[in-house]
């Protein structure tokens, strides 16, 4: 055991812990203020609910043995994992509570499709069965030793595709079933919590993926740095871009700019240095701009445009680490270092992952909604109230005197 | 009695409220509104930062007083000299409202009247 | 000196320094809105006042050689401790800093009894005393070689007793001296602030309980996993319970919940399990909720429930830990492994401890109301045009125009 | 490659970069609430420039060999910096990412004399120039080992001079150009942001200052330590004076306090001791204090007091590590241990920055503002209207129903 | 000149004004009150989040515009068309208040009367 | 039918509003307002914490309620009632403006006039 690396797992465990309630608050910026409590709670009941699945049966079926598609039921409860148990340099707990972290996070962004009219309920049963029936068993293939990604030689350093495309494609799924809003989006109702949300996922984002290769090493430093470009290449681009589109600079298009920057050095960050980084963030900027400009004329309602960010920028994050990976950082070739195969491999975990997500979130949410008592969709006059006083019985803010 | 509510650019409320001091208005009160006349909106952004929509309204304030009929007038020019934007008279600079108030009462005392304004 | 756990302690510090602000959040989104200032401020002051009394005497009280009591002023102003002084793996420094910040948190707690009516001036001194006579002197029992009940053997990892019991009770004293607020609290001024206080609560608690091994090693790792394991049982507890209560989940209840289980698991973080976590995360939801619930219909105005949580919390967190205690984690058994004696020692501890406390906060604050020019309760006109203006000449909010 | 180093680094540098959204809140805060979102864009905005142009060219000229005045090109695009390249305990890259994150945070500290008037779009190529014609250089002569102040003996442990004195009086030259608002502030707009920036800033600051010894041993202790005791004594100093001068206590004067104290304590950091840094932060306390007062009588503009805080602050703080400086600490002698010369040596690195940044910065803003198209100030019109809708096309809050 | 107040639903305050609009309504403004009369409010959480409490008020919305006398039934009607919610009727619509005007400024031109509104 | 708004204390409205409603009133709303009258304001901190000012206005809340004429002293002896601080009448506990209302409809069901109230 480590303790550098030790030190440096629990620091980035904590820090992607925090990135849920900052994933809260951004999303909670985006929506009217109606809603604001509900677009939070929909994000922060994530760290309630899959921190118990985790623990209970979720690490088991991602990380326990199994086959090539899902592990299997022997570390149910985390049983007979000791505290020294170790998983390389530092304990196997460490890991378990490392990939907890997410496992927490990846249905916390699916919401932002959900937002002011998915019914709570229902979302609660959604969140114990996505995680155990799409979330897993993607990680498994993935990042697990028996996956068949991971043995098919898939890039995936921090979640691109297990994360990023996941979440992306099944808000594609939710928001087909869910329907429109009965009132569109406006202006978002609290730019602040944009910008401090932002922040706070910039800032964990370092544990996302400098903690990915578990270790505190040269490695761990490459993948914060290549991180950090990356987010600040693609806000910088983003921001150009609304300063081309109307002489003046979004905020929150910054904001959204830097996350689509993070989303797509993801499965990169281990792979490629401080140049790709920059062709990273400026790939993801312009995309991810393009994709939420254009993607709600196809009408459907992903109300926080989560396939334009993640869904987009994952992709592009996948292969663009088939493009830039070189030997130099990560002991993998891309394509310019020579190695075109790779993109091919990449190519099939995007489609693999992507395909999969969308096809069985696109069932569990078509059975959610066929259950009786459950159901997708809030009632009109609840949706028309705001999900705060109708789900939470909470307003957002309440002043002194007329409130 | 008479009311009179102005409907002011925010940025010219500490003018106004300071003329009405010197034009020896006995009270007022404020509030935020928005509001929607001939003055067209601003371009903003809405979703995620990258689409703009026309929003047409704009923000107000409304700035009331109660005074006697007589200094109807008196109220009414320092309102008008103080709301001006620096333009001289912009479209959206605001208007004035004026309406009949039959009767006051001070909290306090439970005087009536003009006496309790 | 392992740099590894320095490395990590220092985060830890950091973390449990960063807790403070959030708890004034988390309480100042409680209050009533011309209250959000000067209820934050009372948890923000403490890092000022606090840090000062540590380092000039409350470090010598609590962790000098002294007696079974209470520490002695050997370690006045730090004096003669060199910057590469060891405290186990650490510098003593390191473990100054540490404990640094649990001095502090601990005042700021008992405020939520306090808000709305407290007079500042005299909560500045109140801060200053109560450090000294109250906590030094317990944290010297429970976590000084020479304390009396370290050497009983009573388990506390991370402050069960010194801090959540210790903070609970003397609200209970508080709220008994102060009497009721004019106008009871109705719902929450600002119920994100109240989320995001959580949510840096609970990103802040990994330093506060996996800092307390003050190593970067196994025992910390599982101290990391129980506590979120903790938080987030009794978070989801308390959300079904609300759910459960009116059809509605309250994100105020949830973000309640979390911190009840943070709570409870304290003292029991560097000896359970995942499975104790889960059983004491669930008990703290249980319990707080129907403390919150029922306590004040005592008459009581512990304002924001301080003793519901933190007191009834602690308590069961403290003899959940004589229960769930196994030598796996800790090296010591609880109840379930075959060890009773554990529950006594827990119970001297919780009685002594909190015994102390209240008579002792109850003592103090007695003493500053009758002395002239300090008093307890802000007057009747402040209270009513509430604290923000009356005590910080501050407004919270103040927007453009008609403001 | 000290692994214990580079964890502590590598959460010391997401730490600094946090402190830039927290600086955003804090200086947010304090604008009128038509400026919020324009105040945390000119903050925010730095992390995507200046990110950028450090790994292109930022970090070559400022730690680039070079000359004692300036670095060279031979690091341009970080080119032949390989992961595991060390520099000491720590990775090469580490130390170029940990720097970036105080090229960032100090061009944003000098927008604080920017708000409510200056043209966005001009500030974004005064970033550029900025960074690279007055940071750089200024970096390389303190800290680089050709750097002539370096060479010295200059001690400037985490950037006093090179941070805050430089943004200090960079803040003076621009509010002497820009002039004066047409709307002089008056009460804060939020003055929870301020509290929630503060404390990022805190937190951050453990980074900042205990992570500017590049390792985790007992000086990063130790400066980490002192930096929370200077923080703590100038809060409650600042605190103090205004009961005096009001009997109530404010609340964003509390927090200035503490950034004054951190300000002040930075240089100092990893040379003095507990009873220094006492000292160190009464006396930041109370000359930034009077400074605040004081300043704004000479009618200069310096919108939310920049100079006053970060430029007295740093000054007293590079004069104090002259005096404080302790052979026991940082292995340099201050005027109290008997070391006068170290003095002298402090004025001319004061001066010198100071000098340089002053009028660096007046003509950098100079040229600015008459290039066509550019130009520093906002037109009246957008002014009055606020710049959160003229140059960002938003407003921070929209509430439903009315707006 | 009237003027017509109408208390309305938070979230119809975009139909009801762009209803204005097309009836040729040449200005209005709003703000958020809040409200009471025979809709019964809501119950929500009070305190730490295990208590509940009926709140009787509800949010609205006051859109109010000054307009000729003439126009009084085109506006009444357009508020009538667009104010309702879903339900075709529901407890809680709201109301709409007619007072008179006596008076109009343009702040901008100074001029008086209905050439103001 | 007359329209009554009372200026009253922020921290008065609970107990105003009870009054209203134990009066037999039918429905009535409130919103905050910022207002200035012969009650000083207090000193606040400016800028950055070290500075201070007198800030002449002091926040408000307007409860108004629309009535049939004869209730007219009945809802003005409610509030007069409730809305004086705990002083028994200090300077700042507002005022009561009496206007008159032409005409109602309740949004709901098209009823005009006192029906609609
Ligand atoms: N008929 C009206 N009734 C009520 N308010 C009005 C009316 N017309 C205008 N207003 C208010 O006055 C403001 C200024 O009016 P506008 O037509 O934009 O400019 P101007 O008064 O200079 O012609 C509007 O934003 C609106 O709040
Ligand atoms: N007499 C009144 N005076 C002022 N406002 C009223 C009055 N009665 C109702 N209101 C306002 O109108 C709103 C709707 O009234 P309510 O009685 O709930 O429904 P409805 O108008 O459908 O009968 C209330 O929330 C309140 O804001
Ligand atoms: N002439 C007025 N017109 C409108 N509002 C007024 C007027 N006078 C006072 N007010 C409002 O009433 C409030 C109380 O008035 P004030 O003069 O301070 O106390 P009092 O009514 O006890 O004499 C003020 O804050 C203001 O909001």
């Amino acid at each position: 055991m480590d303790s550098g690396s030790v030190a440096w797992m629990l620091t980035a465990s904590a820090l992607v812990l925090f990135m849920t309630p900052g994933l809260a608050f951004f999303y909670g910026g985006l929506a009217r203020s109606r809603n604001v409590v509900s677009t939070i709670m929909l994000s922060f009941i994530s760290m309630a609910v899959v921190s118990v699945v985790w623990v209970l049966w979720g690490y088991s079926l991602a990380f326990g043995e199994g086959n090539a598609l899902i592990g299997d039921l022997s570390k149910i409860g985390l049983k007979d994992i000791g505290i020294n148990d170790l998983s390389g340099e530092i304990p196997e707990l460490l890991f378990v509570v490392f990939q907890m972290m997410f496992a927490i996070i990846t249905p916390a962004l699916i919401t932002g499709a959900f937002v002011e009219r998915f019914k709570f309920t229902t979302y609660l049963v959604f969140l114990v069965i996505w995680v155990t029936v799409v979330y897993a068993p993607i990680a498994h293939w993935v990042w697990a030793g028996e996956g068949w990604l991971f043995k098919a030689g898939a890039l995936d350093f921090a979640g691109g595709t297990v994360v990023h495309i996941n979440a992306g494609v099944a808000a594609v799924a939710a928001a087909l079933l869910l329907g429109k809003r009965r009132k569109l989006g406006g202006e978002p109702g609290n730019v602040p919590y944009v910008i401090i949300g932002a922040g706070i996922l910039w800032f964990g984002w370092f544990g996302f993926n400098a903690g990915s290769g578990l270790a505190a090493n040269g490695l761990a430093v490459s993948a914060f740095l290549v991180t950090n470009t990356a987010a600040a290449a693609a806000a910088l681009t983003w921001g150009v871009l609304t300063l081309i589109q109307s002489k003046r600079m979004s905020a929150v298009g910054v904001a959204t700019g830097a996350v689509a920057g993070l989303v797509a050095i993801t499965p990169a960050s281990g792979y490629v240095g401080v140049m790709g980084a920059l062709a990273i963030g400026l790939g993801a900027g312009v995309l991810c701009y393009f994709a939420v400009r254009l993607l709600p004329k196809t009408g459907l309602d992903d109300a926080l445009g989560v396939f334009a960010v993640h869904g987009v920028g994952g992709i592009w994050g996948a292969l663009a680490t088939g493009i830039f990976a070189t030997v130099a950082i990560g002991g993998t070739a891309g394509l310019i270092d020579g190695n075109p195969g790779q993109m091919v491999t990449q190519v099939i975990a995007v489609a693999a992952t992507g395909g999969y997500s969308f096809v069985a979130s696109l069932i569990i949410l078509k059975v959610l909604d066929v259950i009786p008592g459950l159901g997708l969709r809030a009632s009109e006059r609840d949706e028309d109230q705001g999900l705060d006083v109708a789900a939470h019985g909470e307003r957002a803010f309440v002043s002194d005197g007329a409130d | 009695m008479i009311s009179i509510e102005a409907i002011v650019r925010p940025e010219r409320v500490t003018q106004v409220t300071q003329a009405l001091e010197e034009a020896g208005c006995p009270g007022f009160y404020y509030y935020n509104i928005t509001g929607q006349g001939r003055q067209r909106g601003v371009e903003v952004f809405v979703g995620r930062g990258a689409q703009m929509a026309t929003r047409s309204s704009v923000p107000k304030t409304v700035i009331r007083t109660v005074v006697p009929d007589d200094m109807k007038e008196k109220i009414i020019d320092a309102i008008l000299g103080s709301a001006r934007g620096p333009g001289e008279g912009d479209i959206g600079d605001g208007k004035i409202f004026v309406s009949v108030v039959e009767d006051a009462v001070r909290v306090r005392t439970g005087e009536r009247g003009e006496a309790a304004v």
